[in-house]
């Protein structure tokens, strides 16, 4: 029991985490360029075409994993805020801030690959819809997350008053979600709603799968090279990144 | 729960401060008992204003402990404050309100009741007859300072953190309160100050620590 | 426990009527913006009255947001803030001091001078008595959710700007419901489920903001 | 092949999606690998410079 | 002559870019409260078009009184403008030197995100070129104007609000010709007149706000 | 236009100042000339800041008026301004800015232009080396204090308007200042200075004024 601990918090410092970071990096490099790969495949030469949307449809493989990593980032960060404030571990902390540029991507893909599903089949490129709205709103979450950590220049007052702004926000985001649906189903007007096939192909569900994963592990990858990123800025000066010495880094 | 009649002390142990990537002083301790004054001293920007902080609370230091009677202070929060007056480089008195009325203020925030004429007692004992009504934005720079110090006067807590407190007074205030830190001090209390001045801070109980190198 | 909350409301409602002009203009801001829309959309009585609801409260919200700014500025540069986190009280109570004495001096205004600017918009007595209980219980929650937005922006330069990045999302749900309430009176569908929306709205943020802000006050001192 | 990038008329959308979605995917990974490069140099500048002065 | 201007113009742009959060947090600004507009209205596309040249304009408005605050605020408070004051330089000019600064950090990118903001209201490619246009001249205006209400309120406690109360009844020529050009392209007629009303403005605002901005300059700091 | 070489001199001709209620001084003439040095004297709140910014140009008093080479300083503007050096309470310097930058810009801004490499000279000269390039919102309260005198070292104005110049300054930095204003004065220069510190203001050509009654 205590050795487990230990070797828990052991990993909780930026010294010991670095080099693991590395490693899981590299990992999930790899994992998500075949997964990718695989998934684009599919996108273009497997997955039939639709018979209602033809071929604009295939927008859906990159569209919909972009709004789920999008929505489950916040809830990763907000994880790794709650972890900061609560042990005051740094490491949480700078988890967070890697996780957030790429959030704050697949936010603003989602919003820009729903546009252009949109035009072709709606015709117009925005609709003020809930649950566009919505992803809109998980942007400015994230845009004010980032604004608030550039503002800050005290890492560690930056740290922890990030880390309060995404626990209120993801507090909000539920009651967000749920109030703009309300708001746009109550006054209906000439929205066109989303065409939910819950019938969808196998193997359209299939690839669309395959490609969430494939962006689950593009993050991971991503998040671990830039968390490396931000412990050497932060670290600069401490005897272990200066014993690293620009060598072995 | 501290009991207010245990002997106040402060430990310091192996705290650290790191400011940017600078790191002003690193594994300093010490203690303070009461009926001490503590004379802290050091070259402009060698970290005497970030020690004072952590001492009170606002700064969470990058490693190391502040202990009150045994305790981290971090777990007494408003346990501790209750035993601290700590005063700034800022003033902390409000500009639209009287010299009166910021007193009276902080004295039922500190968790006192002060009459105003026991209020205006006081700022007439530290040199602001006259001035009792005015907005104090309107006061000048030492008589600003004045009415921040006049809280030493009513106060009772056992711990005064001071950052300067000579700054911007004339020869009477400072003269004044040097009496009032002697007194407290020897009334058992605890006193930290810093100053550049050449101030007689009296008395066999005065201990001295100094911050920075020489170089810099 | 209540003495120091008197107190603190006492004091920050002291200053403002030393300074009477801050209460006037958070109330002028807010008929300024309101009546700005009509010059930049033109005075068709039809449109106007469609989005009146909108209209009149984004007005109340961005006024309440820019008022926010002042609510720990001036504490925290003559370093009565620091003083504050100090004292032996628990910080979240001076903070609900604050955000009540705030919500006295800058919320109430708005909510009395609303009927007007609804009336300038052709709204029925109906509608106008929902926008007038609309913004009773959601410009508090505006105050409460925006202190926690004020605290962690403390000091910074760009504070009003930033304060309004983090805010405003926030805010989306109390302008939904509110401004939901009022067109549902007015389309006829009774606004009383926005309503109740609205009250539990304020009252989760009456018991969490003031936490939050609190140790983003906290934090901004280190 | 032209077929292919012609998408049944849809052509735009759905290269105008994968396409910016692709950049903007390949883009970041190359913007941390300078950011990343940029600090490492700083560090290795400091430590030789440190070596100079006390060795 | 210039050289002052230019070590003004560079000195502001330098601390701006020290913070480029504050560039980014005037343009989020922006987008929000145009967005929320929606959100308080509903979402029917046809009503949206209506009033959108309105909704953008008055967004840029608010954008770039709220970046106001910030122009002297900083300055005089750590005794920088009382320096200036001091220097052998015409204050008018330093004055000059800082509008402009500030203009192009939080003017330019207003006017280059108008055009997404359009779309989301559905203008169109027409009605979008004109918004820049409008926006162009007009946004440099706004900031003139601005500068001479943000002198008078300096020091003020109550600023941001006191600032919006004095200088939104002058901005109004600038929204009603700039909304106005917008909608007359919308609907056919072609926004030549409105523009050049615009330009007028802006020359005029060139040569008087300045001298204005100095001589509330000297009062603030007496 | 004046000459750059006649005899600098201060008329200060029948000044009152008021402030709110209260008549701070009045019927306050004197003149200094180059080669001077003046120190205000009062106690707290007896006007000193009041009077230096009335010199400056910065508040418009009562009655009476304050002449530079024979012409009053309201008619001559920034005419005035060059030849002048003031520094307030407050300390003039930009937080965001580094204490190079700070210090190329306000001399800039004075009509000279300072290269890089001797504004890094001069702040070494005061003592912030390795400090130069640090935004100076992280530096301490007496460093501020120094980037802001810097300005003394490369200025060539003949008055130098300096309140309380040595607060928050240590003992080394306050004997550099005592020197650097002995020397201005010893080439000719006006310097009128306030401070409550007993310093040693070295030289034949000290004069003293002291504002303010004895009571309050
Ligand atoms: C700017 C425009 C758009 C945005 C911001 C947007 C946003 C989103 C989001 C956030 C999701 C995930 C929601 C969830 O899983 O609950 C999603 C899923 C989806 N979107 Fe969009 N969308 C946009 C336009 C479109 C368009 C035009 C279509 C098709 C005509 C479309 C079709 C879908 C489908 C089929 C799903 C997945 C089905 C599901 O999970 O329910 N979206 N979109
Ligand atoms: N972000 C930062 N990067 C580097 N150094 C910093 C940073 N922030 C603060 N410092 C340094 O930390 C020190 C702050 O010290 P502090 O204010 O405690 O000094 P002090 O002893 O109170 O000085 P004074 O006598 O001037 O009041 C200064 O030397 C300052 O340069
Ligand atoms: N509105 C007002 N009403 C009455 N008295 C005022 C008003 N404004 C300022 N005063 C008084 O004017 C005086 C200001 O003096 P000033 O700031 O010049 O003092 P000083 O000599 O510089 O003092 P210090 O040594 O403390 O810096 C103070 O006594 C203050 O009380
Ligand atoms: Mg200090
Ligand atoms: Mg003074």
């Amino acid at each position: 029991m205590t050795s487990r601990l230990i070797n828990w918090f052991k990993f909780s410092s930026p010294a010991s985490f670095y080099p693991l970071a590395r490693k899981i990096s590299l990992v999930s490099t790899v994992i998500a360029v075949v997964l990718i790969a695989v998934g684009l495949y599919m996108s273009f030469f497997v997955a039939p075409t639709d018979y209602k949307q033809g071929e604009g449809y295939r927008i859906i493989f990159v569209h919909v994993p972009a709004s789920w990593m999008s929505m489950f980032i916040y809830v990763v960060m907000a994880g790794w805020a709650a972890l900061g404030l609560v042990f005051n571990t740094r490491l949480s902390a700078m988890m967070a801030q890697a996780l957030a540029p790429t959030g704050a991507m697949f936010a603003f893909l989602s919003l820009w690959t729903g546009s252009f599903w949109g035009k072709p089949m709606w015709g117009t490129w925005w609709v003020w819809d809930a649950r566009i709205t919505s992803e809109l709103i998980l942007l400015f979450l994230y845009l004010g997350y980032m604004a608030l950590r550039a503002a800050i220049d005290d890492p560690r007052r930056g740290d922890r008053a990030s880390a309060i702004l995404l626990l209120v926000g993801v507090v909000n985001v539920p009651i967000i979600y749920y109030s703009v649906k309300w708001w746009n189903t109550l006054h209906q007007g000439s929205t066109i709603r989303m065409n939910q096939e819950s019938t969808m192909e196998e193997t359209m569900l299939l690839t669309m799968l395959i490609m969430t994963l494939g962006f689950w592990a593009y993050s991971i990858a991503v998040a671990m090279a830039r968390v490396r990123t931000v412990i050497l800025e932060r670290e600069r000066s401490t005897t272990w990144v200066r014993e690293l010495g620009g060598g072995e880094i | 729960m501290i009991d207010a009649n245990t002997e106040p002390s402060l430990q310091i142990q192996a705290l650290c401060c790191v400011r940017g990537d600078r790191v002003l002083f690193r594994d300093l301790s010490f203690a303070v008992q009461g009926g001490e004054l503590l004379h802290l001293k050091g070259h402009n920007g060698s970290g005497k204003t970030t020690l004072l902080r952590a001492l009170a609370g606002l700064l969470l230091p990058e490693s190391g402990e502040v202990r009150w009677a045994g305790q981290n202070i971090r777990s007494l929060r408003e346990e501790y404050s209750r035993h601290l007056l700590y005063l700034g480089h800022l003033n902390g008195i409000k500009g639209d309100l009287t010299a009166v009325e910021n007193l009276r203020i902080s004295s039922v925030l500190d968790g006192l009741q002060l009459s105003e004429k026991r209020a205006w007692e006081v700022l007439g004992e530290i040199g602001l007859k006259g001035h009792e009504d005015l907005p104090s934005k309107h006061l000048s720079q030492g008589q600003k300072r004045r009415v921040a110090l006049a809280r030493l006067l009513v106060n009772r807590a056992r711990v005064w953190i001071l950052d300067e407190p000579f700054t911007a007074l004339d020869v009477d205030a400072v003269q004044l309160l040097q009496e009032v830190i002697r007194q407290h001090v020897a009334n058992g209390g605890v006193a930290i100050i810093t100053t550049h001045q050449e101030v007689a801070m009296i008395g066999e109980h005065t201990r001295t620590i100094s911050l920075g190198r020489a170089d810099v | 426990m209540f003495e120091p909350l008197y107190w603190i409301i006492r004091r920050d409602l002291t200053i403002a009527m030393r300074r009477r002009s801050d209460i006037f203009t958070t109330l002028i801001f807010f008929v300024i913006v309101v009546s700005l829309f009509p010059l930049g959309i033109g005075p068709e009585p039809d449109t106007l009255r469609l989005i009146a609801p909108g209209i009149v409260w984004v007005g109340a919200l961005l006024a309440s947001m820019l008022a926010l700014e002042l609510i720990f500025s001036a504490d925290h540069r003559d370093g009565t803030l620091e003083q504050m986190l100090l004292t032996p009280q628990p910080v979240s109570l001076l903070v609900a001091g604050k955000v009540i004495a705030h919500w006295l001096v800058s919320g109430i205004p708005l909510v009395l001078m609303s009927p007007l600017l609804g009336v300038q918009y052709d709204l029925s007595w109906e509608a106008l008595g929902t926008l007038v209980v609309s913004l009773l219980l959601g410009t508090p929650a505006l105050s409460l959710i925006g202190a926690i937005g004020a605290a962690l922006t403390l000091g910074l330069r760009s504070g009003g700007v930033l304060l309004a990045l983090l805010v405003l999302p926030l805010y989306i749900p109390v302008l939904i419901f509110g401004a939901g309430a009022v067109e549902a009176t007015v389309s006829g569908l009774g606004g009383q489920s926005h309503l109740s929306m609205l009250a539990a709205i304020l009252v989760a943020s009456l018991v969490l903001a003031p936490l939050a802000t609190a140790a983003a006050l906290r934090v901004a001192e280190d | 092949m032209a077929e292919f990038f012609h998408m049944g008329g849809y052509g735009l959308y759905v290269w105008g999606s994968f396409g910016v979605t692709a950049l903007f995917m390949i883009a970041e990974p190359l913007l941390l690998r300078s950011r990343g490069r940029k600090i490492r140099k700083r560090i290795a500048h400091i430590a030789r410079i440190e070596r100079e002065v006390n060795p």
